[in-house]
């Protein structure tokens, strides 16, 4: 998607504000956000195929732009309860309704002993990414070899960049097989080599890159063409 | 949390926070300490130290260092920091000529088994934006500026790889025990934003 | 400058929002910001070489994608008369503060009936944008020719948008030679060759592109090199 | 504006234009009847009525059409419609194949002479992003589906020049003035996004 979320290489945004010593959250609130977020998908298929970041970038640019971290995670979270019917609208008003006439209410509590122990359990739980290579997926590209970037404007979640796209790198790495992640048909899902890009500051941005840069970007097979 | 007295009214977003806790948790979707552990867990437990005790160790161990930048993911396991955004950790040596620099122009991806949730800077729009185009500029914003013989290595983590950056030794630290070592390591220098700090540094 | 205003293949904007018979002016303040901003530059170089364009593109991007458009121009005209220090900040707050205070307070008038009498000539003023080539600069390209827009980030004004850049497109037409417009060093400055640029849609958006689509784009000699 | 009472409080946009206008009239930087003047020109002087004619024109006499398709600036000028933002206007013809279609992606570029100033849709977000890349996708918003014989030719205004499109006369309009053909310009039509009116939807 070619979204507000794609945003590397955009100037206007400013200088970087730097906390010293910030906290892990700033607000209790985020802290909360953050626990149900990663933890009701432990039970649950919420975000579907394309994750929680699918739902964040779909939230509209105007918004995307002003909510915070954890307002982005919020919100996606909120649609992806709405889209999947685990929430409705009405209640979801009605219960903030609710909060904000009473600002000091509690929320509810509900233990689960057996959930907690499998959610601190995931935590650390080791799930492999990637595969070797098999009979089935051979690389096309061999390290050093010159590659393009194609010029991929899918409407759905893409890993590929606009920045990148179009432009020619070489092959640094093969980082062995991995699901590919794109919102794309059917017949084009599956397992992908996956290869460390390098591109040159220069081939990114022209006259205006900065001296003796390059960027690295992993790349599904499907993205790259021969250069 | 009393009901009686507020210093500051809640913001929205606290208020729509607890409105979708609540239902989550009146529909059975959520168990509470299943929230409250995992919100621990990443407020005590894995945090920037858990990095910073790889690169000491990888500081005072050849051998451990070459197996952290062949296979980061086996070599961080070793401590038992693994899981969730950890998966597939790639470790970025610095060297006197390369500083690797981390970023997630598309997301915020950050490898949480070593370095914890990232902070807000990494986070931002003007990070996500400039690092990929201006990056001597934003190292310039953290204090660091590099010589023009330095390359400069971006790394954007849009695939479920995740990068940390093993930064060098700082000199004068010759005698120094692990652990003094890791008060060296700050979280910045494992995301290609700072050097390690000097022994003058910490004090 | 990369900015949020360059959108031109951005997704996530939702649908067009269309108005039957919309007035020229939702509120009468529009009006006068549009009568501000177009009849001051007749007597003051308020906005530079770049325009009032040249401050709407600096708006941060999260105002601007929430700013309407005439907020937009009002934003940017305050930013140039302070940059030009026809007003200053704390002035313009103190203002600011005291129709706060007395919303029905009237706005004072100065009348100048020859100053009028410029603006309505203005309006209709002939002032030729282009003019044709001769012996000092020749156009580089010809109708038919193959070109390829230069991979250019300028940080300050252009005219060029991202979305056609490193794309291979025909020259349509010469449109004559007009003076440069984008924010580049004295050297690059001055007059030069315009073109009409055709682009084919697969071109530009690869795979989602829409059939039997083209787009046409003006294009300064300097933003092309020969594909 | 009595002062006395408000029916609805005022937006803090138009508080900050008056205090802007009020301190330009202080300092003698406007004329408050210039100002009034430029509205006024564009509130019921310079609007789409203009364009409208033109084309109309152009419907019932090839060899103005001929000159107006040539240099348009100098055919517009003809009736006057000169100035501001029309520099050089350029006419696109639109034909049975082909639908020219205007937007300005970085700005909200507009030929003020014939056109007025361009309505919310042409300055909005999604417009100036979409058209560029799914133009059949936005003509459909718009009412107007094409057959995919028809080429549409999207114009990004990104110079000086201005465009205006010149719709296809409609069938059914052999025996009508001028007059009344410049009721079946719309100014959609003129930008691109619609057909000129059949006799028959204006009544």
């Amino acid at each position: 998607m070619n979204g507000i979320h794609d945003m590397g290489g955009m100037h206007g945004f400013g200088p970087i504000e730097i906390e010293e010593d910030e906290p892990v959250f700033h607000q209790p609130w985020e802290g909360r956000v953050y626990g149900i977020v990663t933890t009701i998908r432990d039970a649950h298929d919420v975000y579907g195929p394309y994750g929680l970041r699918s739902y964040i970038e779909s939230i509209p640019p105007d918004r995307y732009l002003v909510a915070s971290y954890y307002e982005k995670w919020m919100l996606a979270l909120e649609n992806a309860l709405l889209a999947k019917g685990l929430l409705s609208k009405e209640e979801l008003e009605a219960k903030t309704s609710e909060y904000l006439d009473n600002p000091g209410a509690a929320v509810p509590r509900r233990e689960d002993p057996e959930a907690t122990q499998r959610v601190v359990e995931n935590i650390r739980l080791r799930l492999p990414l990637a595969k070797d290579p098999d009979a089935d997926i051979r690389p096309a590209f061999q390290v050093g070899d010159a590659v393009k970037a194609r010029n991929i404007n899918l409407r759905g979640h893409s890993r590929l960049p606009r920045y990148v796209r179009g432009k020619v790198g070489t092959i640094e790495k093969l980082y062995k097989i991995q699901d590919f992640q794109d919102h794309v048909p059917e017949s084009e899902q599956g397992p992908q080599p996956v290869y460390s890009v390098r591109f040159k500051a220069e081939e990114l941005w022209g006259a205006a890159a900065e001296g003796n840069q390059s960027l690295y970007i992993d790349m599904w097979e499907s993205y790259l063409e021969s250069a | 949390m009393s009901g009686q007295h507020h210093p500051e009214p809640e913001s929205y977003a606290a208020i729509r926070a607890r409105a979708i806790e609540s239902l989550l948790v009146e529909k059975g979707l959520i168990a509470s300490d299943a929230v409250d552990a995992r919100v621990q867990a990443y407020e005590q437990d894995i945090g920037p130290l858990n990095g910073a005790r790889v690169v000491a160790h990888a500081w005072v161990d050849p051998e451990y260092r070459t197996r952290l930048l062949e296979n980061g993911t086996e070599a961080i396991a070793e401590f038992g920091y693994t899981g969730a955004q950890g998966a597939e950790i790639v470790v970025l040596g610095n060297t006197p000529d390369i500083q690797n620099v981390v970023v997630c122009t598309l997301c915020s991806c950050y490898p949480w088994p070593v370095l914890g949730l990232p902070p807000t800077w990494y986070k931002s729009h003007a990070y996500r934006a400039r690092v990929v185009i201006e990056p001597r500029a934003v190292l310039k914003e953290f204090g660091l500026e590099l010589d023009d013989v330095v390359e400069v290595r971006v790394w954007d983590s849009n695939s479920d790889i995740r990068y940390m950056v093993l930064p060098e030794r700082p000199s004068g630290t010759e005698g120094m025990t692990e652990d003094q070592l890791m008060a060296l390591v700050s979280r910045d220098s494992m995301i290609g934003v700072a050097k390690a700090k000097s022994p003058a540094q910490v004090g």
